[in-house]
């Protein structure tokens, strides 16, 4: 039995089914993100978890315990809004403290606490300071501390980074799931960044349309995506048009130029046309690239994006776009170059719709 | 005079309160009046709208029938003719004061339901820091010099003083008979607007100091008290008219749903005691009971001296009751057509 | 591992209704509040506009609001509504568009708000006394005309309690009042619509009239309605400059229901209910163009 | 630009003159109480009125209750539309829009038909009824003014974030009223408790209909029975909502606790 | 004689100097990007062109005339702002038609235009919408379209992508790009986004407190930025720390490992210490890449960001970052383990503070 289970959960507003037959597991000490473009019901199984929604159906259980009877205010759980929602008539130290003095506990224990988790954030310098005297960055670290001062079973982080700067979001980040490691707990974080919940996550859900179309970590998500959502949604990707030549052999066609897959194409008649994925940072030019595989075709244009060049060359009516790092050493190739390109059969992905 | 009965003191007292109506506190030495009747009684006096009409005071009764909050007047101090049709319509109780004998009988009901209690003389006060010229006259009012400057004591539609003024007018233009008095009372202020003369606005001490109103026809005795509480700035002349001057009685009677009957019982003994008829007279109010006062040498003669001189008393025109009521009809249901002071 | 058995699962619908009960019973007290001291009493009026003082239904008393006297007031009082409201709307632009666009330092813009705060609510008794020592006949400005200038400002004609008189009163409170509510809708006058005008080759009378005053009309007209409504329901300021004797429209019917002359109760309900037509119309008129001014502040 | 500023000079002069002109009247009219020397004999003539300290001290008594009891019914009221009924908010809006809307005098005679001594609810049978009678008219009268300025607060703090947070770190619902709303939005209830007092100081129509010694009809009485005390009446009157509106800068200044610029 | 000519152009507020000798020549037709963090005046100088600010000092000429004295509706330049700034009260043809409006012209010939530039911005469709009816994304383009519509001579945008979504983003600075190189039109574009900058301009101008840092093509300030600030801004870069061991050989040490660099030190003695700056994306583990130069040390940790695996490494103290694209075959290297990057000598840049 996992520590949080979602089992069958369902959310309808009205006549909408915004969640639909939602299921997870999440270990103990686990760190999951909800990745998925907007509205597709990240925040609405978040907030079922919180308690601030019933779900129209399903289980959710935390250790065991079945918590749906139980109002938010009784579940035990951290969470961290994007707003940061710091209470703006308390300080830094009051806001910490909220927590802990509703649970009554006594003052030094409560001083002592928010100590420790002004430490944990770096800013027990500011404890006296109000929320408004503070950058986003700081409240989001408070709100982090006040979420975890009381020890809650589960943190909940709905895009708690969204409304920061870049370069804040990055080392921000970066300390959630530092800060998470080092208390070993159970977190669930919401984002519709990719980038984000790829590098700090133990396991993605990446959700669609009120479903979690596929669970697994960032390396499974990102390389072995399960459906075209998935691999559209994660990272840059060229979709290939191919036509199916010998399904035995795996051997397709694109444009006029064959190649044989490493995935097997056997479910497909030879004529059959099928959906090929290529990540644009799979390929090169290099011929030391180490290469099973080379598609030929006339560039269309290059567009130099600092740390990359990214050329988009046709290839039989297919635009593939591919990345290469960038160096003074490197000249984009001139847009009606012929150029030929250089990847792993195992790369090219066989796409279900 | 003999005192009231400790019942009725003690009844009184028990209802604590009383609520008069319509007592302005320099109207006839009201204040003072009142703060004796409160330190001799210990009662509280509940003063509603002190600005209120006669009309405004009758409405009150009716509109507080069943309401017994402090909303609701015991007593009512009105002009003459409101008293019998008050009684018509039941709005009153019948009372009869330890002194009931020593009014006059013209001046109150035969029943004990209303009894005049002060009267005094229409004139008119004068700003003479704006008027130069004081009028003399109800003829002198139309010159073109007073233009924007004459008001009546109150809207004639509600109020008794207002009325009386119309009357008055009506009375100088030669006209004996009642309904005639009141048309040629209405043609002569209907005259005094046309030629701009007159302001729709109630003549008060304050709108005659600073002089948005520098005539008001009003009686004597506010007239005085006004120029008393200005003490010289600016300074106010009273004057009685040549001609038309008309005296006015007011009555004072008991509401049919008084919720404090006792208190105004008591209230009434305390009018009609001779220490109550003197505070009148200190307001320059003429107390119904002046003659039989006079007689009785119950009158300090420093107080005599500050009255108007009593020749302008000579003169003086009481209209009966049936007078006063047929005036009244006449002028308070042509006033808007005929006159109809209005913005403009 | 995402591949779900797809039982339907049926939803509890009693937790759902608690929800809604509990929900209505948050707003409650203010809905017995608002029926109990503000719907209740002004129907009851509103029915007795109908009624005769017997209680049986008529439309006489609707029919007696036609009386000269009674037209009149309402006549003069939406005079004096829509000229305050006209002037206090076009100076309170003028002054609202000097603290917002005209450059001025911001001192000088807190400090007319601040003010306008004060005076917006600075109606009443007291401005009638404001004015009469001001403009009556033995007022500072007049004193002052005659004195220095000899010119006798009453010769003229001019009364306070006149027309005029009251309008340039009750335009104390009504100017204020406009800026304190056109002064956000200028500021949401985004300074790029000027550019983007004056970039395009407009000048400035050609952005004034093509851009700004068709974006700020609904604001401004909507500000003049309820200007309009806020006069047509003052009473306090008129009583006491003239003590209740003249024929406007809220002291008709103070004295229709208070008073004593018509008699008649019913009367004064039909005037009120006319009075709430009025600024009823008006205040929708005025939530309507917000709606539609706000549209565009987005 | 300079044609501009310079006319924006000229509108803030011509405003200002019309704006303390008669200030200035006032200030002088009330000084002129003695014939041939300025004095302060106006305002010592009102201050020794016991009727002026009686009918200030109970208004100002009526404005207190009033802000009290109004902001304990509207600030729940505004905070759980904001919450819970979002399609309920037109409505309440327009509701507390009618006092506008209606005059006050119309009210006011419904209440005297209504709540009169042989009514269903007696409430003007007696003194203490009466009072509370005018403490519910004046929270309806304010209501347009109080709900407003509570509701702008409010939206500038994201009550419902604001909740969730509380809740989910434990609190109950009194904790989230009492320790997380109302001290966050005390921007709105001080600005809705000074128009209120300014309203509630100068009212009319209430007082007088109700019968209740307020400041209002006692300005009325002595602005037609005096002449100079008028002026210093309204003197006073003008620098009481000045320091109301000074106050609430000054408290809106002090109090650190302005909601987080999101 | 260049199209757009500044020349020493400076402004102040008060006491304040916030653009200092500014110096800049466009040619027609050209593609500049203004780049640069906030408050470093490009908003200034775009307001300058335009003529809502006047400069205090310096010259503005088009096409040779000098346009100081020209009132902004006088310049026929168009502009478009972050904020968009579409007139509310009027439909997209009304606001797109406005100049033309203003300018006289026959209906007919107004109603044509509006029709040509919806075309070009592909909302023709939506002409009789408000701006409030429509996204962000087509706001802007609308915007667009409006100042194109009266064949300015030059196009100012300011920021105008700053408000859009990261998808949005793209596509429209590319859709801004074509439609700017097939009317010809010479244009400025202010942005602080370095990605924006580098994909779209010809010539980029890299601002930093009220000056011009450096003026080059993206390539130029990307790969040879001219001063530290450059470096940083533009680009991730690693700072190194190095000490000069033979200046005439150009012989530097990284922690205790000797690099001969291809810049010169000449101007250090032996023992300075000297800045270098390297590309996270210049160097590799893989054996098969070009390389003369390599550096080991501890790896200290490893991200995975989608399609590239950033790797953080110690060498003699310097944390340096290097980027490696993703891919299923690609092992990113674990915490501790040692490892060796491999780089060209020429990409190791020395940086003058
Ligand atoms: N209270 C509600 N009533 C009706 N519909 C709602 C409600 N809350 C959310 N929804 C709808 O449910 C869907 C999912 O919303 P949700 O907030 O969970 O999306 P999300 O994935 O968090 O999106 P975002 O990234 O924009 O935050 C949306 O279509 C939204 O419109
Ligand atoms: N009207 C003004 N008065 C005084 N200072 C100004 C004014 N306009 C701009 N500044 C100052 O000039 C400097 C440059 O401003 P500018 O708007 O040009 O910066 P920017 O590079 O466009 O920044 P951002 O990226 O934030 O838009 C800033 O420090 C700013 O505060
Ligand atoms: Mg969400
Ligand atoms: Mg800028």
């Amino acid at each position: 039995m996992s520590f949080l289970s979602l089992t069958n959960i369902q959310k309808s507003f009205g006549p909408v089914q915004v969640v639909k037959n939602f299921n997870m597991d999440i270990e103990k000490g686990e760190f999951v993100s909800f990745l998925g473009p907007s509205g597709c019901g990240k925040t609405t199984v978040l907030r079922m978890i919180a308690g601030f929604e019933n779900p129209t159906g399903g289980n959710l259980t935390i250790a065991g315990k079945d918590i749906a009877p139980l109002k938010p205010n009784q579940r035990n759980i951290g969470m961290v809004f994007q707003a940061y929602a710091l209470f703006p008539n308390m300080t830094v130290h009051d806001n910490v403290a909220f927590g802990l003095k509703i649970a009554g506990k006594p003052k030094a224990e409560i001083d002592a606490r928010v100590k420790e988790m002004l430490a944990l954030i770096h800013l027990g310098h500011l404890a006296d300071r109000y929320p408004y005297q503070m950058s986003g960055g700081q409240q989001q670290r408070v709100a982090l501390a006040r979420a975890l001062a009381a020890k809650p079973q589960v943190l909940l982080l709905d895009e708690p980074l969204s409304a920061l700067d870049a370069k804040i979001r990055v080392s921000l980040r970066e300390e959630i799931r530092q800060i998470q490691q080092s208390l070993g707990i159970t977190t669930i974080f919401v984002t519709h960044d990719q980038e984000e919940a790829l590098s700090i996550s133990d396991r993605i859900v990446v959700m669609n349309g009120g479903r979690a179309d596929q669970i697994g970590t960032p390396f499974e998500i990102y390389n072995t995506p399960a459906t075209r959502f998935v691999a559209s949604f994660v990272g840059t990707l060229n979709m290939i048009e191919a036509k199916v030549v010998d399904p035995a052999v795996n051997r397709i066609q694109i444009g006029d130029q064959g190649v044989t897959l490493k995935q097997s194409v056997a479910a497909y008649k030879a004529g059959d046309t099928v959906s090929l994925a290529l990540r644009p940072e799979a390929g090169s030019l290099a011929e030391s690239t180490p290469s099973d595989t080379k598609l030929t075709g006339q560039v269309v244009s290059a567009h130099f994006l600092g740390s990359v060049i990214r050329t988009r060359m046709n290839v039989g009516g297919n635009v593939i776009s591919f990345d290469m790092f960038n160096s003074p050493g490197v000249t984009p190739p001139a847009a009606g170059e012929t150029v030929t390109l250089r990847f792993m059969a195992a790369d090219l992905l066989v796409i279900r719709d | 005079a003999a005192e009231p009965s400790a019942e009725l003191i003690a009844a009184a007292k028990k209802e604590g309160t009383l609520t008069t109506i319509a007592l302005p506190h320099d109207w006839c030495g009201y204040g003072d009046v009142i703060a004796g009747f409160k330190a001799k009684y210990g009662l509280e006096v509940n003063e509603l709208n002190p600005d209120a009409g006669s009309g405004d005071e009758i409405e009150a009764i009716k509109a507080n029938k069943g309401n017994t909050g402090p909303q609701a007047p015991d007593v009512i101090d009105v002009g003459l003719s409101f008293g019998p049709t008050a009684k018509a319509d039941g709005l009153i109780q019948p009372y009869k004061v330890s002194t009931w004998d020593s009014i006059p009988d013209s001046a109150k009901d035969a029943d004990g339901f209303w009894y005049g209690d002060y009267y005094g003389v229409l004139s008119f006060v004068v700003n003479t820091d704006i008027v130069k010229e004081v009028p003399k006259d109800w003829a002198d009012l139309k010159k073109s010099d007073y233009a924007n400057s004459i008001a009546l004591a109150g809207d004639p539609r509600a109020s008794n003083q207002a009325v009386q003024a119309v009357y008055a007018a009506g009375i100088a233009a030669g006209e004996k008979d009642a309904t005639k008095a009141g048309e040629a009372g209405l043609a002569f202020f209907g005259e005094l607007n046309k030629a701009g003369n007159l302001v729709p606005v109630i003549g008060k001490s304050a709108s005659l100091a600073q002089g948005s109103t520098p005539i008001v026809i009003a009686w004597d005795y506010n007239g005085l008290s006004w120029r008393d509480t200005l003490k010289g700035n600016p300074p106010v002349e009273v004057v009685v008219p040549a001609s038309g001057v008309n005296a006015g009685v007011y009555v004072q009677a008991i509401s049919a749903f008084a919720p404090h009957p006792n208190a105004a019982k008591l209230w009434m003994e305390y009018l009609y005691s001779d220490e109550g008829q003197l505070g009148w007279l200190k307001g320059y109010c003429h107390p119904i009971r002046f003659n039989d006062l006079a007689k009785n040498k119950k009158i300090p003669q420093e107080l005599l001296d500050k009255l108007p001189p009593a020749a302008a008393y000579e003169k003086a025109v009481f209209p009966t009751l049936d007078e006063q009521a047929a005036g009244k009809t006449a002028i308070t249901g042509k006033w808007d057509s005929v006159v109809g002071a209005n913005v403009k | 591992m995402s591949t779900v058995s797809t039982t339907p699962v049926v939803s509890t619908a009693p937790l759902i209704t608690r929800d809604r009960v509990i929900d209505w019973l948050g707003i409650t007290p203010f809905i017995i509040f608002a029926l109990l001291f503000l719907i209740i009493p002004t129907l009851y009026l509103v029915v007795g506009a109908f009624l005769t003082p017997e209680g049986n239904f008529t439309l006489k008393n609707i029919g007696d609001l036609f009386t000269p006297s009674i037209l009149s007031a309402y006549w003069i009082s939406i005079r004096v509504s829509v000229a305050s409201a006209l002037g206090g709307a076009l100076i309170g632009f003028f002054l609202a568009w000097a603290v917002v666009l005209g450059g001025l330092p911001t001192s000088v813009r807190s400090t007319l708000l601040t003010f306008s705060g004060v005076a917006s609510n600075f109606a009443g008794i007291p401005l009638a006394f404001s004015f009469l020592a001001t403009l009556g006949r033995t007022g500072l400005v007049t004193i002052f005309l005659r004195d220095w200038f000899g010119f006798n400002l009453y010769g003229t004609g001019f009364n306070l309690l006149s027309f005029f008189g009251l309008t340039i009163t009750y335009m104390y409170f009504q100017i204020p009042l406009m800026v304190l509510i056109l002064t956000p809708a200028l500021d949401g006058m985004k300074k790029e619509w000027r550019e983007a005008a004056e970039i395009l080759g407009a000048s400035n009378v050609q952005y004034w009239t093509k851009v700004a005053l068709p974006i700020l009309w609904p604001s401004l007209l909507g500000t003049t309605l309820l200007l309009f409504a806020n006069a047509f329901g003052a009473i306090a300021t008129a009583y006491a400059l003239t003590g209740s004797s003249l024929n406007i429209v809220p002291i008709l019917l103070y004295a229709q229901i208070r008073g004593d002359v018509l008699h008649n109760a019913n009367l004064g309900y039909a005037i009120a209910l006319g009075m709430i037509v009025i600024t009823g119309v008006s205040n929708i008129l005025y939530l309507m163009l917000r709606m539609r001014a706000e549209r565009w502040q987005k | 630009m300079k044609a501009q500023k310079l006319g924006a000079w000229i509108a803030i002069a011509i405003g200002a003159t019309y704006f303390i002109v008669p200030l200035l009247g006032t200030i002088e009219f009330s000084l002129r109480m003695r014939r041939d020397a300025y004095s302060f004999d106006a305002y010592l003539s009102v201050f020794s009125d016991e009727r002026f300290r009686e009918t200030f001290g109970y208004s100002m008594m009526m404005a207190l209750l009033t802000i009290v009891f109004g902001m304990l019914l509207i600030v729940p009221t505004a905070y759980w539309v904001r919450l819970r009924m979002p399609q309920m908010r037109q409505v309440v809006e327009f509701i507390t829009l009618l006092p506008l809307v209606i005059p006050a005098i119309v009210i006011v005679f419904g209440y005297l038909r209504m709540y009169n001594s042989s009514s269903f609810l007696p409430m003007t049978a007696s003194t203490t009824g009466t009072n509370i009678l005018l403490v519910f008219s004046y929270i309806t009268l304010s209501l347009p003014y109080m709900y407003r300025s509570v509701d702008t607060a409010m939206r500038a703090i994201d009550v419902r974030t604001l909740t969730e947070a509380a809740q989910s770190l434990g609190a109950s619902w009194w904790t989230i009223m009492f320790k997380c709303i109302f001290p966050n939005v005390m921007s709105g209830i001080l600005s809705g408790a000074f128009i209120t007092l300014a309203i509630v100081m100068g009212e009319f129509t209430f007082a007088a209909l109700l019968s209740r010694p307020a400041f209002g009809p006692y300005l009325q009485l002595v602005g037609a029975n005096r002449a100079y005390e008028p002026s210093a009446l309204a003197v006073i009157a003008f620098s009481i909502t000045w320091l109301s509106m000074g106050l609430l800068n000054l408290v809106s200044r002090i109090g650190r606790s302005r909601p987080a610029k999101a």
